[in-house]
C-alpha cells in the first residue's frame, strides 16, 4: 500500500497521555469481564470436562467448521472484496450493502433466512431436495454454511477497505513488466493486502467460531453433527452453569492460543521489528 | 520495435496532444518542464493511460485506438517502464523485484534469479540483491528501479528520470550503460539537457502537453525552433523587436548577421560561450558593445559563469583563467561584446 | 425501577402474551405499574441469584424456581399457576396422518424435539418413557420454540411441544396457521405436564404478594386457558 | 498508507474471468436468503408494525444504544489500537489477544462475564453497588455496555491494521515542521486510516445494533429501556413469527439504507472517483 | 542556528560515523555516493533517528546526547526538513500541505494559508496551490515539498536533493532561491557538484558512512584529499606508483610536476581542460605526450567531452570548434598531451 514504505528505525514520538490513559480504561474493561469470569469458574470441576465426552466432541466439531467456514469465506470473500473494490460496477455500493447485511440482522433471524432459501421447502431448497435429495439443514455442512453467512462480511470489509488504500503505481509497474492480471494479483496485490487478509481471516474465524443463533435455527442441534461448542454452552446455561462456564472457558482458551501465537502476524506489524 | 502515432489525453486541466515517432532501435529523450506531460505520455506508451483521442500504433499492430476500440494491454506490449518514484513491489526484496519481470515472461526462478543478478551487476548494484527495497536509499532504490525494466528484455524501454536519484560518479557509467548498443528502443525522460544531447538519437521538447520541436541533438542545439527550446539546452534566450538587422532588445539595439526572420517580435539566442568580457571598452570587430554590472558567479569544476545584469541579462561562460585575468567580482562594472555573427535569431 | 411503586416481574418467555394480557387487567384492577423482562427461566434464575432488582418470579419449570429459593431470602411461597401439556405439532391439516406419539416410531419422519436439557425436553422425553415409544429425532432444538418454527416451516414432520405455543398463537398469521397440534394419544403421557410457579421474591413487598394472588385468581387464568395453559 | 498515492485515470486490467465468477456466488449467496425472507414476510401486516409502539419503541431504542456504543468504541477502541500499533508494549500481544476474546465468547457467556464483573454480586459491581449505589445491569448503560463489550473489538483490530500500512515518512515530515504528537495524531495519522476508522465504526456499529445475547443476559428485556429491536424479534418468535420477521426486515432495511447511503465512503474508495 | 558534534549511528549494516559542524547562517552541501548515509546524517540532524553515540548540540543547547540520555524530539529543534520522496501528506490539498508548517506553530489560519501563498510563488508553483497533492507531477511535488520547508520557517533547513526533479530551466531560479540571504543555516544534499559548489559555504564529502573532506568549495577544488573528491567534482582520478617526479600509471609513465608527496602509491588528478588533442604528434613545452583513440565524444550545449582509451583513461574537455578543428570521431587515433605541473598527486 506504499510505493516506497520506509522501515527505518525512527524515535517514536511519544504516545500522548490522555491515549495512554484511555487505552488502560479499554483493557480493563475487556479484562475484567473476562476475569470474574474465569473467577468464577469451578476449576474443580475442570477434570469432568475432558473426560465427559460432549464437550470434546463439541470443541473438535467448532473447530472442524469455523476452519472450513473460514477457508469457504476467503474463497468467496476475496474475489468479493475485489469486485467491490476494482471494478466500477453500477451497483456496487448496494451490493456492498446486501453483503455486510447478515452482519447487522440477529443471528437467528439470518438462521430463518437461511432456511427460507435452502431449508425443505425453501426458494431453493426445495428443488435442491426434489430433484437431487440434498437436505442441507441439520447437517455439518449447514452449520458452515450458517457460520460462512454471517461471517464472512468481516473479511469482505476489511479486505476491501485495504485495497482501496493500495498504491496503485506498484501494480502499474508489474503490468508494464509483463504479468497478466492474475500474475499481478497474486504476486503484488494480495501479498500488499495480507495484512489486511489476515485480520479479515481472524475476525471471520471468530465470529464463526462463537456463532450460535444462525448455527441452532438453520442446521439443528445434534449430537456429533451439529452441536458446536457454543450451542452445547447455551444448552448447559440452562441446566448446569459451572459445566456452561467451563466450557466458554475452554473456548476462551483455545482462542487466546491461537491469537496470542500468531502474534503481531496479523495485523500488519511486520514481524521482528523492534 | 518502432511506435508511431499521436497521443491525445487528458489528466486534471491538461490536455495532452504529442505525435509521436519512434524509430526501432533508436534512443528518444523527452525533456521538458515540470508538468508538461512526460510521465503522462510514457504511461500512455505503456498502455497504463488510455488514450482519449489519436492512435499508438507498434511494429506488432495497433496497440490504442479509441476511436476503432482497440486497445492492447501492457502486458501483451513489450514495454518495460521506470517510474519516477520507483514502483518497487514492497513486500519482495531486490531480486525478486528485478526477477519478476522474467518470471512473468515464464522464465523459471533459477534463470530469471541469474538474470537478476547479472542486470544488477550492471547498474551497480549487485551488493543489494538480498536486501529489503524498504531498506534502500534513494539512489539505491532508483538503480533497483533501472535494474528491473532492463531485466524485463522488453523491446520498448520506458524510462521515467533513471538517473535523478545517482551520485555524480555513477553517473557517467550509468550512462554509457544507457547508451549500450544491446539495449532496445528507448524512451528515456531527463531533465538533464546533456543526458539528452548525449545519448539521445532524437529529442522531444514537449511544453504544457504540446510537442515544441522535435530532432536529433544536433539540429536542436543548432536551430532551437523556440526560445524555451533555447533555454532548456542551456543557451541565452532573449525577446525583442526585429526590423532588418536590428534587434531592439528592451530598449537596447544590437546588431545581428544574416537571418531569414521576417521583421516583428523575435526571439534571439546568445551562446555563453560567444560573450566575452573586457575591464575597458574593447576596440575592434564586434559589434555590440555595453557596459553592465556583475550579478553573479557561479563556479563548477572546470568552468566559471558569470551572469550579467541590465540591459541584457546574459550568462556568460569564461574560463577561470580568463576570470582571474580580469579581477571582477559581483557588482563590478564590464563591459561585454558579443559578435552580430553569434546572434540567433527566430520568430517568436 | 426508578419508581418505587413499580412491581418488576421477571416472567419466561413462554408466558409472553399470557401474561401481557393478566397485567393489563391487573392495572386496570388498580394494581400498581408493572414492568415485565421476558427471558428463559435459567436465565433469569442465573440473573436473580446475581442480584437482579426483581420482586415478581415465574418460572416455567420448578427446578429453576427451586434454584431461586434455594439462594434467595425471605421470598413467599411459591404458587403454581398454570400447567402446560404436551402435543404433538405437525402441519397443517397433518398430511401425513399422525395421530399419536406412536407414529412417531415411523423411519421416514423428520422429528424435532427440544434438547434434554431444557424443559421442554425434559418433559418430552418422560412423555415418551411414559409411552414407550423410542423415536431418533433429528435434531434437539435449544428451546420448544424453535421446534413449532421448525414444524411451521416444514423442515421437520413434527416435534413435541407445548399446547400453549400452538393455541397461544396469533391465528390470523399464515406460519402459525401452517401448525396443528396432535394430542399424544397415550393417558400416561398426557398426564406429563409442565408446571409455572410463581413467588414474590420479597415476602414482606405486598404488591408483589398481592400480584401472586391475582395470578392464581380466576382472571389469570381465564387469560391462561385463552393461550392454551391448563389450570393448575 | 502511501508515501504518494496517486490518483491517475489508469486502465483497469480486466477482471479474470474466475475472480468474477466466485463473486457473482458470494452476492448470490449472500442476496438469496435475503431475498427468501424478505419473500415470506406478510407485507399485508406491515402497517401493524408501525401503529403498534413496541416495535417502534424497540427500533429507537436500538438505534440509541448503538450509536452511542458506537460511540464509546471509537473513544476507547482508538487509543488502544493506537497503543497496540505504535508502542512497544512488551505483552500486546496478550493484550491483542485479550480484547478479541469478547468476538470468539457466545455472547451470553459475554453476558454472564460482564455480571460477573458488574452484577449486584460482581467483582466490582458489588462495590459500585455498595459505595455509590450505581446498579448497571437491567438499565440502559447496561445494553450499551454489552454492545461495547462485544462490538469493539472490530474497531480496534481494524484500525491497529491500517496504522501498521501507514507510511511513517509521513508522520516525520510532519514532526520536523514543527507538530507535536498530538497535531500529528489528529491532522496526519488519523486521516490517513480514516477509511480503516469508518469501516471498523460500521462493523461496530452493526454488531452492536444485531448484539442479542449479552443484552438479554446482563440488561434483560425490559420494554422501553432495555428491550432493543433483536432482542423483541427473538420475544416475538415466541409467539408470532410474523412479527419477528417483519421486525428483523424493518432491521435490515435501517441499516440497509444506512450502508447504501455511505457509498464508498467506509470502505476507503474516494468519494467520486469514476 | 549553528550544530556542532559527533553524529554515530548504525542503520541495517551500515555504521555512519560523521562530524558536524554547522556554522551559523552558512550553507553546507552534503555530497557523496548513493547510500553513503546522506539522508540518514539529516534524520539525525532532524531527531527523527536518535543517535547510537556521539552527541548533538546546536546553538540553544544539547539535542541529542544517548550518554547523557538528552533527546529533543524534531518538533522542538526549530529544523524542516525537505525529504528525498517529498513525503506529502497525502490527504491535504497542496495549500494545506504548506500551511502545515506555520500551523503546527501556531500560526493562525489566514496568516498560514497567506504564508503558503507566497512560499508557493516563490518556488514558482503558485498555480497549483488548490490541486490535490496526489495529482501533482514528479518536479511539481518537488517544488510543494521543498515549499513547505520553507514555509515552516525554521533555523535550520535541511533539504534533501531539493532540485532532483526539477526542469532545467527551472533550476537556476531555484539555486538563487537557495541561495537567498534571508534563508536559514542550510543543510543540503545533492548530487550534482556544481549546487555544491556554487551553493555551499562548506561542503562535506561522505563516503560509506564516514566524512571523506570537509571545507569550502575553492579548497575541495584546488586540493581533493582523495580520488573520490576528486571523481565526484569532475576531475579525472588516475592511481599509480610515484617515485620522484615519476608517476607509473598501469605501466605507463609520467611525469609530474613539484609535489610534496612521499613515494609510494598515490592518486594522480588531471582536469579535463588540461589535456590537450592533436591530429599529429606535438612539439612543445608539454612533457607528457602519449598517443591515444577516441572511445567516445559526448556533447553538451556548449561544449565537448572527449573520453580518451588506453594508456590513460582520461576525459578531455575541448570546444566544437576545436573539434571541428581537429576532424576526428570515435575511434579515430589522437595524439594527448598534458603538462607535468598539470598533474596533482595525492597520497591514496
Ligand atoms: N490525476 C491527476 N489529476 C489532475 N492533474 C493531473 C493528474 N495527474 C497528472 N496531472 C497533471 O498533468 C500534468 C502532466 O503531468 P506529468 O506527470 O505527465 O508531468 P511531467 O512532465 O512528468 O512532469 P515532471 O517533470 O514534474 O515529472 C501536470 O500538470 C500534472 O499536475
Ligand atoms: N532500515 C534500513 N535497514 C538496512 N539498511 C538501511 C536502512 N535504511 C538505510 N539503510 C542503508 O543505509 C545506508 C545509508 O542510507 P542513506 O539513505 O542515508 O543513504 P544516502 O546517502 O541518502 O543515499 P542516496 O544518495 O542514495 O539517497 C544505505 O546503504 C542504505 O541501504
Ligand atoms: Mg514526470
Ligand atoms: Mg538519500
Amino acid at each position: 500500500m506504499t510505493s516506497q514504505r520506509t522501515r527505518r528505525r525512527r524515535t517514536a514520538p511519544r504516545t500522548p497521555v490522555p491515549i495512554v490513559a484511555l487505552a488502560v480504561i479499554a483493557v480493563v474493561f475487556f479484562a475484567l469481564p473476562l476475569l470474574a469470569l474465569v473467577l468464577r469458574v469451578p476449576w474443580s470441576d475442570v477434570g469432568d470436562l475432558f473426560t465427559a465426552s460432549a464437550p470434546r466432541e463439541a470443541l473438535l466439531l467448532s473447530l472442524l467448521t469455523s476452519v472450513i467456514a473460514t477457508a469457504c469465506a476467503l474463497v468467496l470473500g476475496l474475489p468479493l472484496a475485489w469486485v467491490l473494490a476494482r471494478t466500477q460496477l453500477p451497483g456496487r455500493h448496494v451490493i456492498r450493502a446486501v453483503c455486510t447485511l447478515t452482519m447487522v440482522l440477529p443471528p437467528v433471524v439470518a438462521g430463518v433466512a437461511l432456511l427460507a432459501a435452502l431449508g425443505r421447502r425453501g426458494l431453493i431448497g426445495a428443488s435442491l431436495n426434489d430433484w437431487f435429495g440434498i437436505r442441507l439443514p441439520f447437517t455439518t455442512p449447514a452449520v458452515i454454511i450458517a457460520q460462512v453467512f454471517v461471517a464472512m462480511p468481516f473479511l469482505v470489509l476489511t479486505v476491501e477497505s485495504a485495497l482501496h488504500s493500495t498504491d496503485r503505481t506498484v501494480e502499474d509497474a508489474a503490468r508494464t513488466l509483463g504479468a497478466s492480471p492474475w500474475t499481478v494479483i497474486r504476486r503484488v496485490t494480495l501479498p500488499a493486502v495480507r495484512p489486511a487478509i489476515l485480520s479479515g481471516l481472524v475476525l471471520t474465524w471468530a465470529r464463526a467460531l462463537g456463532e450460535f443463533g444462525a448455527t441452532v435455527t438453520f442446521a439443528g442441534n445434534f449430537p456429533g453433527t451439529t452441536r458446536t461448542l457454543p450451542v452445547a454452552t447455551y444448552l448447559a446455561l440452562e441446566s448446569d452453569v459451572d459445566q456452561a462456564l467451563l466450557m466458554s472457558v475452554l473456548l476462551m482458551v483455545v482462542s487466546f492460543v491461537v491469537l496470542v501465537s500468531m502474534r503481531d502476524r496479523w495485523t500488519g506489524a511486520i514481524g521482528g521489528r523492534r | 520495435m518502432s511506435v508511431h502515432g499521436r497521443i491525445i489525453v487528458r489528466v486534471g486541466d491538461c490536455r495532452i496532444d504529442v505525435p509521436i515517432d519512434i524509430a526501432s532501435g533508436t534512443t528518444v529523450a523527452l525533456i521538458g518542464p515540470n508538468g508538461a506531460g512526460k510521465t503522462t505520455v510514457l504511461r500512455c506508451l505503456a498502455g497504463l493511460q488510455p488514450l482519449d483521442d489519436g492512435r499508438l500504433v507498434g511494429a506488432d499492430g495497433v496497440w490504442d485506438d479509441p476511436g476503432a476500440g482497440v486497445f492492447v494491454p501492457p502486458q501483451h506490449r513489450r514495454v518495460a517502464m521506470m517510474f519516477q518514484q520507483h514502483a518497487l513491489i514492497s513486500h519482495l526484496n531486490v531480486r525478486d523485484n528485478v526477477a519478476f519481470g522474467p518470471r512473468s515472461r515464464g522464465v523459471g526462478t533459477t534463470a530469471a534469479n541469474q538474470r537478476a543478478a547479472d542486470v544488477l551487476a550492471r547498474v551497480g548494484a549487485a551488493h543489494l540483491i538480498a536486501r529489503r527495497v524498504t531498506d534502500l536509499s534513494g539512489g539505491e532504490a532508483q538503480r533497483v528501479a533501472l535494474a528491473r525494466a532492463l531485466a524485463a528484455d522488453p523491446e520498448v524501454l520506458l524510462l521515467d528520470e533513471p538517473l535523478a536519484a545517482l551520485d555524480a560518479a555513477a553517473r557517467p557509467a550509468m550512462r554509457r550503460l544507457l547508451a549500450a548498443d544491446d539495449l532496445p528502443t528507448r524512451v528515456i525522460v531527463t531533465h538533464d539537457p546533456i543526458d539528452a544531447l548525449t545519448l539521445a538519437d532524437q529529442i522531444m521538447v514537449i511544453d504544457d502537453g504540446a510537442l515544441v520541436q522535435a530532432g536529433s541533438p544536433r539540429e536542436l542545439v543548432d536551430t532551437p525552433r523556440s526560445a524555451y527550446v533555447a533555454e532548456i539546452l542551456g543557451l541565452n534566450p532573449l525577446s525583442g523587436v526585429l526590423t532588418g538587422d536590428q534587434l531592439l532588445i528592451g530598449g537596447y539595439p544590437l546588431t545581428v548577421g544574416a537571418h531569414t526572420v521576417a521583421d516583428g517580435d523575435v526571439v534571439a539566442v546568445v551562446r555563453p560561450r560567444s560573450v566575452s568580457l573586457h575591464r575597458s571598452r574593447p576596440e575592434g570587430s564586434p559589434r555590440n558593445v555595453w557596459s553592465t554590472r556583475v550579478e553573479a558567479i557561479e563556479r563548477s569544476a572546470d568552468r566559471v559563469r558569470v551572469r550579467l545584469g541590465a540591459p541584457l541579462p546574459l550568462v556568460v561562460e569564461v574560463t577561470e583563467g580568463g576570470l582571474a585575468a580580469l579581477d571582477i567580482g559581483t557588482g563590478d562594472e564590464v563591459w561585454a561584446s558579443v559578435k552580430a555573427s553569434e546572434i540567433a535569431v527566430f520568430p517568436n | 425501577s426508578s419508581d418505587d411503586t413499580t412491581l418488576t416481574v421477571f416472567a419466561a418467555s413462554s408466558l409472553t402474551d399470557a401474561l401481557d394480557d393478566i397485567i393489563a387487567e391487573h392495572v386496570a384492577a388498580g394494581g400498581p405499574p408493572i414492568r415485565v423482562s421476558y427471558a428463559g427461566s435459567s436465565t433469569l434464575a442465573a440473573q436473580i441469584i446475581d442480584g437482579a432488582p426483581a420482586d415478581v418470579f415465574i418460572s416455567a419449570n420448578p427446578e429453576q424456581m427451586d434454584a431461586v429459593t434455594t439462594v434467595i431470602d425471605g421470598h413467599g411461597a411459591p404458587v403454581t399457576i398454570a400447567h402446560n401439556s404436551l402435543v404433538i405439532a405437525v402441519e397443517r391439516d397433518n398430511p401425513l396422518g399422525i395421530t399419536g406419539l406412536a407414529d412417531l416410531e415411523r423411519p421416514d419422519l423428520l422429528i424435532a424435539i427440544a434438547a434434554p436439557e431444557v424443559p421442554a425436553g425434559d418433559y418430552a422425553r418422560r412423555a415418551l418413557d411414559a409411552a414407550g415409544v423410542v423415536i431418533t429425532p433429528t435434531t434437539f432444538e435449544t428451546d420448544v420454540r424453535a421446534v413449532v418454527t421448525r414444524v411451521a416451516l416444514g423442515e421437520v414432520d413434527a416435534g413435541i411441544v407445548y399446547a400453549s405455543d400452538i393455541a397461544g398463537r396469533d391465528t390470523t398469521d399464515a406460519d402459525t396457521a401452517a401448525v396443528t397440534a396432535v394430542p399424544l394419544g397415550h393417558p400416561d403421557a398426557a398426564r406429563i405436564t409442565a408446571e409455572y410457579p410463581a413467588v414474590a421474591l420479597d415476602a414482606t413487598n405486598a404488591a408483589a404478594v398481592d400480584f401472586i394472588a391475582f395470578l392464581g385468581g380466576p382472571v389469570a387464568t381465564a387469560a391462561l386457558t385463552a393461550r392454551g395453559f391448563s389450570s393448575p
